[in-house]
């Protein structure tokens, strides 16, 4: 039962093979460095970095982020250094490392998007790139992508045509109906689905009595939406064949697997690497442990099985 | 910088809400230096769901630190609740650290001044030649006593302010600094504390041209500039190409005049 | 400073007065009488109660419930007694009591509705009708009405023309955009609107491999959904003039005064009343403190603070 | 039924992960019956949220009550931790109870033997002439003994059995009930344990025409009959007019030949 004592891991997400199934969430794990002291960055499935767009961002004024119950509302706002010094300082620490990067982009036109794409066409050691079209905390535009349909589908559409790289789409959950705008971006050619980006969510003081956040508004992450997130996977499973990759208050193996059991074929640690730096790589093993004791010789076989 | 669980090996309550663990964590204590910080994680469940800071409070020879903390919230709650044998998870040291300086005057206010007893600490140990001020400030004796009471082991004598006048100077510890420093300008100083007293030494500092450190404290998720959630406003002199700094790696501790001071 | 000492706390509705802003969430506190134990149902704003059909429903096979971080999902089904049981059975009660009474209500089409209204009309001792066009586990056209701007529009106006009932119109969270939804209600005719029902969400056994609730998704409550029921009702102030009642995790005093301050004239406790079944009256009795303590006279001087 | 906080007089760790509290609650101890179950908030933040329900395991004269439980998850991990002088929050006596008959067997298996200590105790009090069969049954002599023991103060002997043979009969404890009750047709069961324990017992008892009460276990979010959450299904022979029955109201004990049983 060689099978058995060290199942397969590896996944498939459209063109890109992966070792395994945990990968960060973007945002939440800096550029990967940030976690050395914690984690071998290599074993990780990818490392997705923080969202990257052409210009530099300095982000939102303070307060930036406030806990809630089971989670966390973040109002960051995209700080970010460009893509410029993402290529040149951040990248070839992660190359080097001999890990797979996912790289996550956010522009404010298609325009911006597809400039960011060829600019990681070039870049050297970028496995993927994936398209955030969800986040809530930028008010130029790009949350109108991830809540309109035909938006999303235009955008996957022209990031698709100038892309080399395989192309994951990032979608929101603020939506009424996630299935719809997963099949727009299938349509609009993208190569996997990554779901779900944070819930819009505020919080305020009963002190000031007014919004915790500058912001006002935040996305909300963390296990609190985890039924939520596993909801949309499910869902969305049920109408694409592109691969899923499951998003949402993933923080322990079980967590993981109720995502793999619902149809994603990969998952995304967020907002748990702030509470325990070294989630990823107990998922990882919490994973593999799950398979050799329940005798699955391979990750792909429950794939879905939930939904079977 | 490490994450590890860290068993207790002493707990003491030094007053109704002021609890000071002793952690035993060898791996942390050893790269150690005053000012900076590790996270705990304060109970199993995910309510509450982040890790708390807490400044090292004291590094011990044995390999132990210790946090002193007051019991404000659910996390707090729960660490004091816990019990010597029980263990904790830490991340650190976190974040950067203070300077020292010749002539070094420590300002600290209520909490402030747990991080500045490891400071006393070090400069005793490593730069004994040191000439050390300690101002320390709280609403009232009984807040102050537990706070002040360890810097006597080390030969320090606090000058000491309460906002009741229950002990030492009766107003605010920022008072007692003109006295204590004359117009000496080789003066450094080094405060931790609320928020409006740090802006006030701050402002006091940059009259007399005194270098100032202060250690700040914003909310954090990741202590370990991953969410960049930290974000404080830079002084609008300070060349950050509109960059804002994060409290958990370019601080906690910031030279006064780096800060953009709010009202 | 006789105000502060005994603020006011009485709220309006539109045209229905209520001594003090604390409600119960329908479906989380029976028929009322379950609470009669552990709260003074009188000295309650008004007692909504569980969702009532024209005829009686047994309601979704279990498993039904599971617990979430901070949270819980329900897939009841609107098990309930039918509109005739309840106005023998269940009415009398609470009316004798003295309560105010707010009859939650269900149907598959606007007829089914309409006639529901018509017969709560004659009823003795209902205050007001909240349609509930949001419930995610009927599956037969009551969630429809809910996701569809013009649906709930009609459904709203052909309602409202028959009601003698204050009417109120309880919103669906799992939408794109809340505030077109609450417009269209308030064009509708809609004196009020309570937001937010449940969140869609999901479990699944690791151990089974298979969904936890026999009806797969279920609704999403409890402390979990706080900020995205407190951003809702924060968004839909900005966009109606009809007063609003803010749902979703609330459990303290300290929540129920930050969906008040964020435009909510009044509140309703939901999955707080299975965790502590005196919370209603510790709600009430903390928003009074608050407000001495503040040195706030009026509870309506806080309605909607934190917009301001 | 009430709401009260209980403060914990006594703590007993029965086995490695077996806690028995007894909790001062005249008012709720007062008014229970064996078979009603408590809900207990297990600890102070929403994480895990609801309360968890126990059944009430003893009644002691002086108005405390005990609840024994196995340490399984979050809830009862944070209850097993607490310590005597430390209260929690009740409510009860929730649901109905076991009805009393002249010829009793009490059959329980694992933590399912909590509840009958309570109404062996009641048998014993309030109707000594009570002929009665006890057969307790789980997997091994290390979990059993412990559940076992305090039947020995009422003066029963209970007949055992262990899945794995440590302890009494090698099997399980439905095995147990045709030698003990012979051919004899007044005998009535009372029945706590697995599910699947309940269910074998409760198809012997139709066969033989033994009356049947079982106690069941459900998710439950309220315990009193607001939320719908704890639905069984009746039997399809039972007049219901297809509604579900609640085991917070309509139970937890049940006539076995009302439930439909599922496979
Ligand atoms: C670098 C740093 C060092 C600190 N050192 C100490 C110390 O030595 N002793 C001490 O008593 N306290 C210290 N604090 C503050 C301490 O972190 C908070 O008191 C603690 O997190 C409160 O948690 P709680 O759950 O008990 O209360 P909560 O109810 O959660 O919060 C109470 C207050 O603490 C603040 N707080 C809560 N969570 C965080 C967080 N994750 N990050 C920052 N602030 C938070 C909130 O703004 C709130 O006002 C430090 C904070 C920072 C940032
Ligand atoms: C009427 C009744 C009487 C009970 N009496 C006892 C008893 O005397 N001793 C004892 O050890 N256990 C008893 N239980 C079971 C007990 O409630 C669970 O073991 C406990 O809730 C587990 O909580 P947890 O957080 O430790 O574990 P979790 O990890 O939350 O759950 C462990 C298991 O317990 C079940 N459970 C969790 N929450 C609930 C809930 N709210 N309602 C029902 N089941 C739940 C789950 O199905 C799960 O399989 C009783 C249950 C019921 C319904
Ligand atoms: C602090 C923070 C920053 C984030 N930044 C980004 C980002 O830059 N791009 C993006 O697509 N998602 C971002 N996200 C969303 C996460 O990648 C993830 O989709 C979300 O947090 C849900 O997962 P979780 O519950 O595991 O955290 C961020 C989340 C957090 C908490
Ligand atoms: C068990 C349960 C049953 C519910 N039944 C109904 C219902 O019949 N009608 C309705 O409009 N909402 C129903 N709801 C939704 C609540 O009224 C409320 O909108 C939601 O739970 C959010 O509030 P909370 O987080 O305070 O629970 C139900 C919720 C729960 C948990
Ligand atoms: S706390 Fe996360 S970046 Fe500073
Ligand atoms: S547990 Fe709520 S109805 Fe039974």
């Amino acid at each position: 039962m060689d099978a058995v004592t060290s199942p397969n891991l590896s996944v498939r997400l459209g063109p890109l093979s992966l070792p395994n199934p945990v990968l960060t969430a973007s945002g939440t794990f800096g550029y990967g460095r940030e976690y050395e002291p914690f984690v071998d960055l290599a074993g990780l499935g990818a490392v997705v970095v923080k969202g990257i767009s052409l210009l530099p961002r300095a982000g939102n004024p303070p307060p930036r982020i406030v806990e809630t119950p089971c989670g966390m509302l973040n109002a960051i706002g995209l700080e970010n250094v460009g893509v410029e010094r993402f290529v040149s300082d951040k990248l070839p620490y992660l190359r080097e490392r001999g890990c797979r990067v996912i790289v996550n982009i956010l522009g404010d036109s298609v325009e911006e998007y597809c400039r960011l794409v060829e600019r990681l066409n070039e870049a050297e050691g970028v496995s993927a790139v994936e398209l955030n079209i969800s986040c809530p905390n930028v008010k130029r535009g790009g949350v109108a992508f991830g809540a309109n349909e035909r938006l999303a589908h235009e955008l996957t559409q022209a990031t698709r045509r100038v892309s080399r790289l395989p192309l994951i789409v990032k979608l929101s959950p603020n939506v009424t109906d996630i299935g719809l705008m997963a099949r727009a971006v299938e349509e609009g050619g993208a190569d996997a689905v990554s779901l779900i980006n944070t819930l819009i969510g505020m919080a305020i003081s009963v002190k000031t009595r007014k919004p915790v956040l500058a912001n006002v508004t935040g996305g909300l992450s963390g296990p609190a939406i985890k039924p939520v997130a596993l909801r949309m996977v499910y869902q969305v499973a049920g109408q694409v064949r592109i691969p899923i990759i499951g998003i949402g208050g993933i923080g322990t193996w079980q967590d993981a697997v109720e995502f793999i059991l619902a149809g994603a074929s990969a998952i995304q640690v967020g907002t748990a690497n702030f509470v325990n730096p070294g989630a990823t790589a107990a998922i990882l093993g919490g994973i593999r442990a799950y398979l050799q004791e329940q005798g699955i010789g391979d990750v792909n076989e429950i794939i879905g099985e939930a939904r079977r | 910088m490490q994450q590890l669980d860290a068993p207790i090996t002493r707990r003491e309550q030094l007053a109704p809400d002021l609890v000071r663990l002793t952690l035993l964590a060898p791996a942390i204590a050893a790269g150690a230096r005053p000012g900076q910080f590790l996270t705990i994680k304060s109970g199993p469940g995910h309510d509450p769901l982040l890790r708390r800071p807490f400044s090292i409070h004291r590094v011990v020879a044995d390999g132990s630190l210790q946090v002193l903390f007051k019991v404000l919230g659910p996390g707090t709650r729960s660490l004091a609740r816990l019990k010597v044998g029980e263990s904790v998870n830490l991340v650190g040291p976190l974040g950067n650290y203070f300077q020292r300086f010749p002539a070094m005057c420590l300002v600290g206010g209520g909490l402030g001044i747990a991080p500045l007893l490891f400071l006393a600490q070090e400069i005793r140990d490593q730069a004994p030649e040191t000439r050390i001020e300690l101002l320390l400030g709280a609403r009232n004796r009984q807040e102050l006593a537990p706070l002040a009471a360890d810097f006597a082991d080390l030969g320090l004598t606090p000058r000491l302010a309460t906002d009741d006048g229950s002990w030492g100077h009766h107003g605010l510890v920022t008072d007692l600094i003109p006295q204590a420093l004359g117009a000496e300008r080789d003066w450094r100083i080094g405060c931790c504390g609320p928020y409006p007293m740090m802006r006030a030494v701050a402002a006091l500092c940059q009259e007399r041209g005194w270098g100032c450190q202060v250690s700040l404290e914003t909310m954090m998720a990741c202590g370990i500039k991953a969410c960049l959630g930290c974000a404080v406003a830079p002084s609008p002199r300070r060349e950050t190409g509109g960059r804002y700094l994060h409290v958990c790696q370019d601080g906690p501790v910031f030279n006064s005049e780096d800060l953009a001071w709010t009202p």
